[in-house]
């Protein structure tokens, strides 16, 4: 069974990996066969998980006892009910006479997430990264504990540029996506060196996810190499 | 435009559950605001050395000097800004505590209140010397208790505990947990919340009032008429791909809300428009869009159940799919509108491979380099919520974005108000965003 | 009827939503559980919707003879094949030594990973193709782009050994990732929560309703 | 011979190969291969030349096929793994302050690790996780794992038996429930992260091998994140890094460490710049040097030539594309090869 799997799970790595050739018959099977799986696997996870897991074992507690034989079980959380009602009406579609049903458990889900959403990104997103970019530019003001005297205590050139990097950074990059004013003079020369800073993030992003893509290749090819053909020391 | 029946009516009930958290926080005022931070309780025993066995002395051979003063000035107090069940115990440390001293631990002690007196102390929890509070998480709300912190000198030769010798403290309380209607920490956050929805508010209703607002052009959605028309002339399909988030993901929102536009658009032109989803929320949501599109412009009957389709959920399932359709069918013009993570440039090179004309748009600046590259046009983040209203030219949603332009003044204005003052070594005007307390 | 309950239904979960971050109190302390509990199994719900369109499609296909017809088979019965153990196997169906993780294991985990790993091949023959130094924004981003690539392998810096210490390649690219990209990332956030907090306004407030379909 | 007789006797070639390879290993008569400095040396004079021929032609006007990119690719990649060179890694800063506030915590520590991911992305974060599991069981620090993803908790449990092999660990004779539990998964995203934030066991009342909470004297006293000393997430996407900040570090001040793919890691450095988050591994690259501080070479070292190899013929592509680019005169767009 083992030279089996590890031979099966050889094939379709080289079975997807053959799409790079071209698309054939060998790609095609493997793709079938993800899309079928994948879609199944999901299926079965989120059923247990969530419809079992979370809602029948919420609604109906399995007896259970402590150590001294108590029983400890919970009480059902009959709030549950709602989320089956709201899943419900979503299988509701299916029917076309009353499809339109299904809206209400839509409107849960994109209300839910607005809500949670406005106030997530607002306080982290948002008023964090602004107090993250308010700093003291050149320095320190600290008090000097025995002579209750305040001094300036400058930072070191590094700390400064970078400072100031940030700070110019985020301001031009802000004032690129305002969407109330065209980008002319002051304000578009402005814009574009936000453009450059985005930019200079993209290049990064690229280069990391050049790296992250690299790594994922490295997997399979000790997979390969290592785990099916034993080639690597 | 005028608000129909069902916004007013949300509108109202909105007000009205603002109006009751305002009259509930006022109505329990007494509140405290200095929701001074606890430091965290260790119930269990944290950084002492290992006992391996335990070889307790009876208590009268404990040197008399091993015994640490009691600690002092016992305060306990209901966790603010909670949802009751936590209450708050702080002290001065034992005056024989400190390095070396003769202090290791303190043990909580607990006593439910009867008729007002302490009933029977038990143990809750300890914490390492030095600490001077702890946070009583499994107080019943309601119920009243009494607090003894006792400190607690050991001697442990060779991993075998020898003496525990302990001095108690006086008790302090009786104390309730409650829970409360505000969180004052979190009134910048408020504050601001309603600041800048009063913005947007405020535009749309000037915008709805008739009063005409400049927005600039946005070089990507300029080109959505011509990409469609593209397809049109070429006689050949139209994807549009909403991400492969979920409902609950606002960019998959945003996507599926400029599907509408652009469904209307292929509609008009009676161009095939196929739109594979990895999620059913999404199919489901995206049908009753698509369906709404062909019915505004008056062509019901082109619409087809299966233009919007499920794939799978899988990430790379759903790539897989879409790259097979895509070499097989090469539509002439392919979106890409929503949250999308590494797929993103399997699809938009492959796109790209068959000289399709690719507009992107998403919030994941992971996956912004990948389009900015591979795509003719690009929505970068902001650009991307912007677009559903840019597109309908509906006022009240053009008067949403003149109202973020002004949150992001004030954003700009603060920072470099902020930089300026704490420049000087002023710091108060930061901590007015601070988010933890 | 068919609009107004969805719009009240948004506008009120919404607005829910966004007061229980300030409130404590019950029911508002409890309101997150019971929605994020309700997502959940709404969320298992509507996959039966997405699986029976799976299967629906792929019988059409199966049934006109369309092109590829073959491979639609495969696709419900691979769907089959996993499902069947995953329901059959009942509560323990994923435990070490079932045929649902054997499957996963050795049919599902290699061809996700796989799909995952060819993205490095996609990146790199994009890189050659498709990432020009056509005008000075592109410019800046292949030049940030080499900067990270070589300063976060070892390699970086065996071509930079001359310089200095603190000014070799990882330096550097540390220096970009810290600073520049950092602040450029931060206005993409603070953009983005804009965006986000309007949208979400305009969806709660029932100004943005295309999301729910027409009459 | 027709193109498609080749194409099938290649399949039949790779096929026969690789069975007679795999005899070979279970057989024991084909063992591990390496290449001496030498033959190391010549193929990256080979690569070097094959590449300069690629510049060549790509002035000449014509783009390669993309199979010939392909190609590189996969060698760059593959043949790293039979060469014996070692790399001097150097530590940066964020993964320092990583490893130093973890250095700092003293034993019996609680550490929360949150494993977000899924196999796709083990590559990068496995070795991450190997390594930090390993580096707390070592130091005595306390391990309380869950997952958000689904797969994560078997990919903790992997994890944790590489750990566990450990000669120093299992001198210690750790204990499953008292120096280390694996609370499973459970589905809902930033949710979970909430409401762990009041009550964990209200939402992991059973481990992932099915033992109540209050069971485990490990997490028995243990309420929400206020009795959490430390945490690190290891993640892939969504829900991950960005909501355990949002949610357990700005709402419930979690002490919080981060291991991303390479791909979530530039995201996180506004995060990392503001204070939300004491240290940053990104990727492989993040792995290897966090493996350089806790002195063990796991697979991130391993893998780290492999992946020089590749950045380097990434970039030799986009120099060639771009020399070509400014060699035809800039805008004229070049012929797709085939």
């Amino acid at each position: 069974m083992e030279h089996l799997a590890v031979w099966i799970a050889a094939l379709l790595t080289l079975g997807i990996i053959s799409f790079l050739y071209k698309d054939n018959a060998w790609y095609k099977l493997s793709e079938a066969i993800f899309v079928g799986i994948s879609a199944g696997y999901w299926f079965v996870v989120l059923f247990w998980d969530n419809v079992h897991g979370k809602f029948w074992t919420g609604v109906f507690p399995p007896e259970q006892y402590d150590a001294a034989g108590n029983v400890i079980t919970e009480a059902p959380d009959y709030m549950l009910w709602v989320g089956a009602a709201l899943g419900i009406l979503m299988l509701m579609r299916l029917i076309p006479k009353i499809g339109w049903i299904s809206r209400w458990p839509l409107a849960f889900i994109v209300g839910s997430t607005s809500g949670l959403y406005l106030i997530n990104y607002f306080s982290s997103n948002m008023m964090r990264q602004v107090q993250g970019t308010i700093m003291p530019l050149f320095g320190m003001w600290p008090t000097d504990p025995t002579t209750g005297e305040t001094v300036f205590q400058a930072l070191p050139t590094y700390d400064i540029v970078g400072n100031v990097v940030i700070l110019v950074g985020v301001f031009s990059g802000l004032v690129y996506f305002f969407f109330s004013k065209e980008h002319r003079g002051v304000f578009g020369a402005t814009a574009k060196v936000g453009i450059f800073f985005l930019m200079v993030t993209f290049g990064a992003s690229f280069g990391y996810t050049v790296m992250s893509r690299m790594s994922l290749l490295i997997g399979r090819v000790d997979f390969l190499f290592g785990t099916w053909l034993g080639l690597i020391k | 435009m005028k608000f129909d029946l069902g916004t007013a009516r949300q509108l109202r009930i909105l007000l009205l559950l603002l109006a009751m958290a305002l009259a509930t926080v006022v109505s329990t005022g007494a509140v405290s605001a200095q929701g001074e931070p606890v430091d965290r309780v260790d119930p269990d025993v944290t950084g002492e050395p290992m006992i391996d066995s335990v070889a307790m002395l009876p208590a009268d051979s404990i040197p008399d000097e091993a015994y640490p003063a009691p600690p002092t000035d016992i305060a306990v107090k209901d966790t603010p800004n909670d949802d009751g069940g936590s209450i708050d115990i702080s002290w001065s440390l034992s005056i024989d505590d400190y390095e070396g001293g003769k202090v290791d631990r303190y043990v909580i002690m607990r006593a439910p209140a009867v008729n007002g007196q302490p009933g029977e102390f038990v143990e809750i929890g300890d914490v390492t010397g030095r600490a001077n509070k702890v946070r009583d998480g499994n107080a019943t709300e309601g119920e009243a208790f009494f607090y003894k912190v006792v400190a607690v000198n050991r001697e442990i030769r060779d991993g075998v505990l020898m003496w525990e010798a302990t001095t108690e403290s006086e008790a302090a309380g009786p104390v309730a947990s409650s829970a409360q209607w505000f969180d004052w920490r979190r009134l910048n956050v408020f504050v601001g919340v309603i600041l800048l929805c009063a913005f947007i508010l405020y535009f749309i209703n000037q915008a709805q009032k008739g009063k005409d607002l400049f927005i600039r052009k946005i070089a990507g959605l300029e080109a959505v008429d011509e990409a469609v028309g593209r397809a049109t002339e070429m006689g050949k399909s139209i994807f549009y791909i909403p991400g492969t988030q979920d409902m609950n993901n606002v960019q998959t929102i945003a996507g599926v809300t400029i599907l509408g536009r652009v469904a209307e658009l292929a509609a008009t032109y009676d161009t095939w428009l196929e739109v594979p989803v990895s999620r059913s929320l999404v199919m489901v949501t995206a049908k009753e869009i698509v369906k709404e599109a062909y019915s505004k412009v008056g062509r019901p009957d082109s619409f087809h159940e299966d233009q919007v389709h499920y794939l799978t959920d899988d990430q790379f399932g759903y790539a897989a799919g879409i790259d097979g359709m895509v070499v097989r069918e090469k539509p002439a013009t392919i979106f890409f509108m929503g949250a999308f993570y590494a797929e993103s440039l399997i699809l938009a090179e492959t796109g790209n491979s068959i000289g399709a004309i690719q507009i992107a748009g998403t919030a994941m600046p992971s996956q912004l380099p990948f389009f900015v590259a591979a795509c003719d046009y690009t929505l970068i983040g902001e650009e991307l919520f912007a677009a559903s209203a840019y597109l309908s030219r509906e006022p009240k949603l053009l008067g949403s974005l003149k109202g973020q332009d002004i949150g992001k003044a004030v954003v700009l204005v603060s920072i470099i108000v902020g930089v300026i003052l704490e420049s000087l070594g002023i710091w108060e005007f930061s901590k007015l965003f601070r988010v933890i307390d | 009827m068919r609009r107004e309950i969805p719009l009240l239904i948004t506008g009120i979960v919404g607005a829910v939503f966004v007061l229980q971050y300030f409130i404590p109190h019950w029911p508002f302390s409890k309101m997150n559980a019971w929605f994020s509990d309700w997502f959940s199994i709404v969320a298992a719900f509507a996959i039966w919707l997405g699986a029976l369109n799976l299967m629906k499609i792929s019988l059409q296909k199966i049934a006109g003879r369309k092109e590829d017809w073959g491979y639609a088979i495969v696709i419900i019965v691979s769907f089959l094949v996993i499902v069947i153990p995953g329901f059959g196997g009942g509560q323990g169906y994923r435990e070490a030594g079932t045929f649902f993780s054997w499957l996963y294991e050795w049919v599902y985990t290699p061809l996700s990973s796989t799909m995952f790993a060819i993205l490095a091949f996609f990146v790199a023959s994009a890189s050659y193709r498709a990432f020009r130094a056509r005008n000075l924004e592109a410019t800046l981003l292949l030049v940030a782009a080499f900067f990270v690539m070589l300063g976060r392998v070892p390699v970086g810096d065996l071509l930079t050994g001359f310089m200095p210490t603190g000014w070799q390649l990882s330096d550097l690219a540390g220096w970009v990732m810290n600073f520049p990209q950092a602040a450029g990332q931060r206005a993409i956030m603070i953009g983005i929560a804009l965006g986000l907090v309007s949208t979400s306004l305009r969806i709660i407030l029932g100004i943005e309703r295309s999301h729910l379909g027409g009459e | 011979m027709s193109t498609r007789t080749w194409e099938l006797l290649v399949v039949a070639a790779v096929l026969i190969v690789s069975t007679i390879v795999y005899l070979g290993k279970v057989g024991g008569w084909i063992g591990g291969v390496s290449f001496s400095p030498a033959v190391s040396i010549i193929v990256i004079i080979l690569i070097f030349l094959s590449l300069v021929w690629i510049l060549v032609r790509t002035l000449r006007g014509s783009l390669v096929d993309r199979r010939i990119v392909f190609l590189f690719v996969g060698l760059a990649v593959v043949l790293p793994f039979f060469m014996s060179i070692t790399q001097k890694i150097k530590i940066s800063p964020e993964v320092q302050q990583l490893y130093d506030a973890l250095e700092a915590l003293p034993p019996g520590s609680k550490v929360l690790v949150s494993f977000d991911y899924d196999p796709p992305s083990a590559p990068e974060l496995q070795p991450m996780a190997e390594s930090f599991l390993r580096y707390c069981l070592r130091s005595d620090l306390k391990v309380i794992i869950i997952g958000l993803w689904p797969q994560g908790p078997q990919q903790a449990d992997l994890a944790l038996q590489i750990a566990l092999e450990d000669p120093e660990i299992q001198s210690k004779s750790p204990q499953y429930g008292v120096d280390y539990v694996n609370l499973g998964f459970q589905a809902g995203n930033e949710f979970v992260i909430q409401r762990m934030g009041a009550n964990i066991e209200s939402m992991f009342p059973r481990d992932y091998f099915g033992a109540a909470y209050r069971d485990l004297p490990l997490v028995r006293n243990v309420k929400n994140f206020s009795n959490i000393d430390y945490s690190f997430n290891l993640s892939a996407g969504y829900p991950g890094t960005q909501e355990w900040v949002q949610v357990a570090v700005d709402r419930y001040g979690l002490r919080l460490g981060g291991g991303n793919t390479a791909v979530q890691a530039p995201m996180m450095y506004p995060y990392l710049n503001a204070g939300q988050l004491v240290g940053l591994l990104g990727g492989m690259n993040g792995a290897a040097e966090f493996e350089l501080l806790t002195g063990v070479t796991g697979k991130g070292t391993k893998f780290m030539l492999s992946q020089s190899f590749a950045h380097m013929i990434v970039i030799a592509f986009v120099i060639i594309g771009n020399a070509a680019f400014f060699a035809s005169g800039r805008r004229k767009p070049l012929e797709q090869g085939k």
